[in-house]
């Protein structure tokens, strides 16, 4: 690395070279990720409905992803022939490409300033959590392209869905996510992080029960978002046969596939950084809890397995809610949404900041 | 061929003038149990008017049934309601009885009444199960799989078969329990109960499920009775009426059971009525396998069945969905003259447009899986 | 264009894709009649075809591989089922299920096509009125074997069912 | 039978023909003495017998005119009562066809017949000249009774529809007409319900052949075209398009479009 760094000169290596590694094992790590997550759910499925899952493709069955997606891409890839070309071509690639942006900008362990040689993370905005708001903004609208591009009744009637159920839910999510911010001070999302370690303790205990209901607003909105059960309307099975996706084959369909669960991944990202103290250890504030720092670890890997330890107990509980809810209706969704989880939301963002003025 | 059938509503416009959107619900969709095809008017998501469109499935079975002789007939009533092939053999073979004067000993009585009611929990476990799923639980499906590959090994132990099972003969059985069976049965249904508890520990409660089906297809009595809808359906919407009290056949006058009723005509409490019906037919096969008298299991029949010159019936049975029924006119041969079906799923279904009218799409999938369709006896 | 076969990139490609389309299976949701009972079945806690990897079914034909058509095809349905099987995107394949979709089954009336082939190529025919499910997995693994000798060189119908 | 049958074969069944030699001869003597005796016996326990040991009581028609419900119908449309009949229990009354919906609305809405069960048809060729017949079946939940009605119809002539009475008969009657080519008057949608329209013949009439009526009409001509697509009558099926002219690379192969 050293050598690299002399070789192309410093500027070169921290603005060009180190980030796209970076991207590259970043991008290899989430797609595994995603792919074994699809493993899994089926596989914690089959835990929960008492069954076995797959277990025939590889040694337990731990290639099944890998076969799905080649399989996935060798399938003929239709167009209908209504379709509008454009939007449909285009809108697996809104849904997939910011979910896998908004990853640039979390924190998946300490920064440079801690490890002292590398940042565990592709780049700090500073305007970090406005970022993640946008860009997750954007996926809804390859839903809606997707619906309305396939020239299919059910495909339509499920963008319809998701662009509504989307409305209600960016609403109360972006309201829940000013709570961290006004208990960090800052919208850099390693600063949040740093901010909880600062506090000693996890967003979503300060200023109880104010952290907890912005965790709970944002983690529910987040799971209404990814279009994850019991929310999954958009695409919901029994319903629209496969929502806004019906007409989509093969490899585009995969991208619709992976943009959920990179989604979901993305959601559960966030929702750790901002309230469960993202890559610091629990009581980072208790010095003989230390150890749990994972020191031996070297360049500050033990941020990241904490990091992913918090990430992988989100994605269970999705899995687990597929298995356990049945599904909301449209217009109960959006009941949820407005009566009750936006003035919750408001309610959140003004206890905490009746907290900090009395602190003060 | 049928643009021109949508009634009412047909002038109705939003607000913007533009004319609601046809919506085609099948014939290949989840959450039609099969072959139904709906034709529907939707305003958004509100559905404005509904049109059923059947006959995916019509296989001719009334046909067939004039060609075969009487006993040959019982595997084609199999396939109906296939997934309640008991009670429709015992609708069959009761009308046939009727029909020739035969008289069945009290052991037969008491196996066909132990089959039909394994035979409803199957169905309604069945019936449990894709309801669930239509609403988008998917678990309970897995849960009510497993006890109903209970009932049917006790099928397959009966007669060999999981699913058609050809498992009655006019004038009686024709084959008596096998060894162990009747413990293999009282075990599963002295456990049964605490299973229906675990379903209901998934739903009944469940805030998701209860804002999904409180209040959705509303079916008033007055309705219910106007459509001839039958079975838990009508029970569901506060009529008390199932013909095992009404006109008690084979053994269900010496067994003890309740019909339950609840009175709010939605899909909940249709949803309660079949879960306690489980229960109690639980119950009757437990009091059945008590009381399970020896002797034989055929009467004294003739060689060849033959209906009277001059004579028709009418026998109905409770099966799972609501009364199946057979009218059998005689014409002094071997083979049944006219064998129509009253099959209850035509009748429960011819009502759900009433049901949905003014209801979301994601209503119709409850109120679809609440009617407890198969298409097999709709269609025959 | 006979020794494609010998091909030694071809023969690597067809190793990787046959693996996973045979291990990928994902079946079209899509019951007619009494098999499909039978069909639902089979994905229950005894029979589990997940263990396949074939437990994905698909409600809509665009992403579903497996066209399982379970039950009688009446010639009110026939054109239904051809429509659906259009709208499949390649590789797929059609599993006749029972004796009513491999040939009319008791149905020889007026009403029932006599046979789903005369409306879709079939590749695989499992026996029985219903057929169990251990019968459907056996169609299933049957299929497997026939996608294992799928080459890019040929298409799949010309590939001779068995094992 | 077909089935396992429980018990042997009755006293009466007939012996196979043997070869008459003197000591068969004797022997069947006996045998029929026996036989005789034994039939005496068993008259003499039937008494005792169960009734399912018993040769079954095939019911009879009978006549139902002191059967209040009848009287009170004779006393209200007369003549329009042709018959009552009962068998093994079930009432069954003919009904003049002009009067049938009166009947049924009276049934309704004075005898508390509110339930109807079932609409049905059937065909008696032999009959001249009303060769088919409605039969419609009611139950009354008060008095816990079913009841059968039935009108004789010539071909062509229309039924007064009980949609106006029952909302329930919508469907039913479709399919009378669907199956046996009965029109009924007032209905608001007469169309085929389980078949296709365009279908040809009503298949329960008793001439319908089982395999249907080929007529090489398509059945869904608005969706193929010429010489493809299912025909009516099972007997040629579905037509395949023809095949794919030689030298046109065949489908079914994904990896021509897709080989990366």
């Amino acid at each position: 690395m050293e050598g690299i760094k002399e070789v192309i000169g410093p500027t070169l290596f921290h603005y060009a070279l180190a980030p796209a590694l970076k991207i590259a094992v970043l991008l290899v790590a989430v797609l595994t990720l995603i792919a074994y997550t699809t493993f899994a759910e089926r596989k914690i499925l089959g835990f929960l409905q008492v069954r076995t899952g797959p277990n025939r493709v590889g040694p337990w069955g731990v290639l099944q992803p890998i076969a799905d997606v080649a399989k996935l891409l060798v399938k003929q890839d239709i167009m209908p022939t209504q379709a509008v070309r454009w939007a449909y071509v285009l809108a697996p690639c809104l849904v997939v490409g910011p979910a896998l942006v908004i990853f640039s900008v979390i924190p998946f362990g300490p920064s440079a300033e801690v490890t002292g040689n590398m940042n565990w993370f592709i780049t700090d905005v500073n305007v970090g959590l406005l970022f993640v708001v946008a860009m997750a903004t954007i996926g809804v609208y390859g839903l809606i392209l997707g619906g309305w591009a396939s020239n299919n009744k059910f495909s339509l009637l499920g963008g319809l869905r998701s662009a509504a159920q989307m409305i209600s839910y960016e609403v109360p999510q972006g309201f829940s996510l000013v709570v961290p911010l006004l208990m960090a001070g800052t919208m850099s999302l390693s600063g949040i992080v740093d901010a909880q370690i600062e506090q000693g303790r996890w967003f979503v205990f300060a200023f109880f029960p104010f952290g907890l209901l912005a965790f709970f607003i944002y983690f529910v909105a987040g799971v209404a978002e990814s279009n994850r059960n019991p929310f999954d309307l958009p695409e919901a099975e029994s319903e629209l046969v496969a929502g806004f996706h019906t007409e989509y084959s093969g490899m585009r369909f995969a991208l619709f596939f992976l943009g959920e669960y990179a989604n979901m991944i993305v959601i559960s990202a966030v929702a750790v950084t901002l309230f469960l103290g993202g890559w610091s250890r629990p009581f980072s504030s208790v010095e003989s809890l230390s150890f749990l720092d994972l020191g031996f670890l070297p360049g500050g890997m033990g941020g990241l397995v904490w990091f992913t330890l918090k990430l992988l107990v989100f994605l269970f509980v999705y899995i687990w809610f597929r298995g356990t809810f049945p599904r909301y209706r449209f217009d109960q969704l959006m009941d949820l949404g407005w009566k009750w989880m936006i003035p919750a939301a408001l309610i959140a963002i003004a206890g905490t900041g009746l907290f900090k003025i009395l602190i003060r | 061929m049928t643009d021109e059938i949508l009634t009412g509503a047909d002038q109705y416009e939003t607000l913007f003038g533009v004319e609601e959107m046809e919506l085609n619900f099948g014939p290949q969709h989840p959450a039609t149990h099969g072959v139904l095809r709906l034709k529907m008017k939707i305003d958004g998501e509100r559905i404005v008017d509904c049109y059923p469109i059947i006959g995916y499935l019509h296989r001719g079975t009334e046909k067939l049934f004039e060609l075969h002789p009487f006993f040959q007939n019982v595997p084609h009533t199999d396939r109906m309601d296939y997934v309640a092939a008991a009670t429709n053999n015992l609708a069959y073979v009761g009308a046939v009885e009727k029909l020739l004067g035969l008289v069945v000993p009290p052991r037969a009585r008491y196996i066909r009444t132990i089959l039909s009611e394994l035979q409803r929990i199957s169905s309604h476990l069945l019936w449990l199960a894709t309801h669930a799923i239509d609403i988008g639980a998917m678990t309970p499906f897995f849960y009510t799989f497993r006890e109903r590959e209970l009932v049917l090994d006790l099928f397959e132990e009966y007669c060999g078969a999981r699913l058609t099972l050809n498992c009655m003969r006019p004038g009686g059985q024709p084959y008596d329990l096998t060894v162990g069976w009747a413990e293999k049965s009282a075990a599963f249904v002295d456990s049964f109960p605490a299973k229906v508890d675990e379903y209901e520990g998934l739903l009944t409660e469940n805030r998701i499920w209860k804002k999904r089906t409180i209040g959705i297809g509303m079916l008033p009595p007055e309705v219910a009775l106007e459509y001839g809808v039958t079975g838990p359906m009508l029970r569901g919407s506060g009529i008390q009426w199932d013909i095992r009290k009404a006109m008690p056949y084979e053994a269900y006058d010496e067994v003890e059971f309740e019909v339950p009723v609840f009175t709010n005509c939605d899909t909940y409490d249709r949803y309660l009525v079949r879960m306690e019906e489980m229960r109690q037919s639980a119950s009757i096969v437990k009091q059945c396998l008590d009381k399970l008298p020896e002797g034989p299991i055929m009467a004294k029949r003739p060689r060849v069945l033959k209906a009277p010159k001059e004579g028709e019936v009418y026998h109905s049975v409770e099966g799972p969905k609501g009364e199946i029924g057979f009218y059998i006119v005689g014409d002094g041969t071997a083979n049944p003259y006219r064998c129509r079906v009253r099959p209850p799923s035509l009748y429960n279904i011819q009502v759900l447009p009433e049901m949905v009218r003014g209801g979301l799409i994601a209503d119709l999938v409850a109120v679809i899986g609440t009617t407890d369709i198969v298409l097999g006896e709709v269609d025959r | 264009m006979d020794n494609v076969e010998a091909n030694v990139l071809t023969t690597t490609y067809d190793k990787i894709f046959n693996w996973a389309r045979r291990s990928a299976i994902w079946p079209m949701q899509f019951g007619l009649a009494c098999c499909a009972i039978e069909m639902m079945a089979v994905l229950d806690p005894r029979h589990d075809m997940s263990r396949f990897g074939a437990e994905v079914f698909r409600a809509t034909p665009r992403q579903s591989d497996l066209m399982i058509v379970a039950g009688t095809v009446t010639e009110k349905m026939a054109p239904i089922v051809r429509r659906l099987w259009d709208q499949m995107p390649e590789p797929k394949w059609a599993l006749a299920m029972g004796a009513c979709a491999t040939c009319g089954g008791p149905y020889r009336t007026y009403a029932v096509t006599q046979g789903v082939d005369r409306v879709v190529p079939v590749d695989v025919y499992v026996p029985g009125c219903p057929p169990r499910p251990e019968a459907l997995l056996w169609g299933l693994m049957h299929l497997q074997r026939k996608i294992d000798r799928m080459t890019v060189a040929k298409g799949s119908d010309q590939v001779v069912a068995g094992g | 039978m077909s089935d396992s049958e429980n018990g042997k074969p009755e006293n009466g069944t007939p012996e196979p023909e043997e070869p008459q030699t003197e000591a068969k001869a004797a022997a069947d003597e006996a045998k029929a003495k026996a036989a005789a005796a034994a039939k005496a016996k068993a008259q003499q326990d039937d008494a005792e017998k169960e009734p399912w040991e018993k040769d079954p009581v095939v019911p009879e028609l009978a006549e139902a005119d002191g059967d209040p419900l009848v009287k009170e119908l004779v006393s209200e449309y007369g003549e329009s009562i042709q018959s009552a009949q009962s068998f093994a229990g079930d009432l069954v009354l003919e009904v003049g066809l002009s009067d049938i919906r009166d009947v049924c609305r009276s049934l309704k809405e004075r005898h508390g017949y509110t339930l109807l069960v079932d609409i049905c048809g059937a065909h008696f060729p032999q009959r001249e000249p009303e060769q088919l017949e409605v039969i419609y079946i009611f139950y009354s939940l008060e008095q816990n009774r079913r009841v059968r009605l039935k009108v004789r119809v010539s071909e062509g002539v229309e039924v007064p529809s009980l949609t106006p009475v029952y909302a329930g008969a919508n469907w039913p009657e479709r399919e009378v007409y669907d199956m046996f080519g009965i029109r009924f008057s007032q209905h608001p949608d007469m169309t085929r319900i389980l078949l296709w329209e365009g279908f040809n013949g009503h298949p329960l009439l008793k001439e319908f052949p089982l395999e249907g009526i080929d007529t090489g009409a398509a059945i869904y001509p608005e969706y193929y075209e010429e010489s493809a697509g299912p025909v009516a009558g099972t007997g040629t099926g579905w037509k395949p398009p023809a095949p794919p002219a030689p030298g046109e690379p065949d489908g079914g192969d994904a990896g021509e479009s897709e080989t990366p």
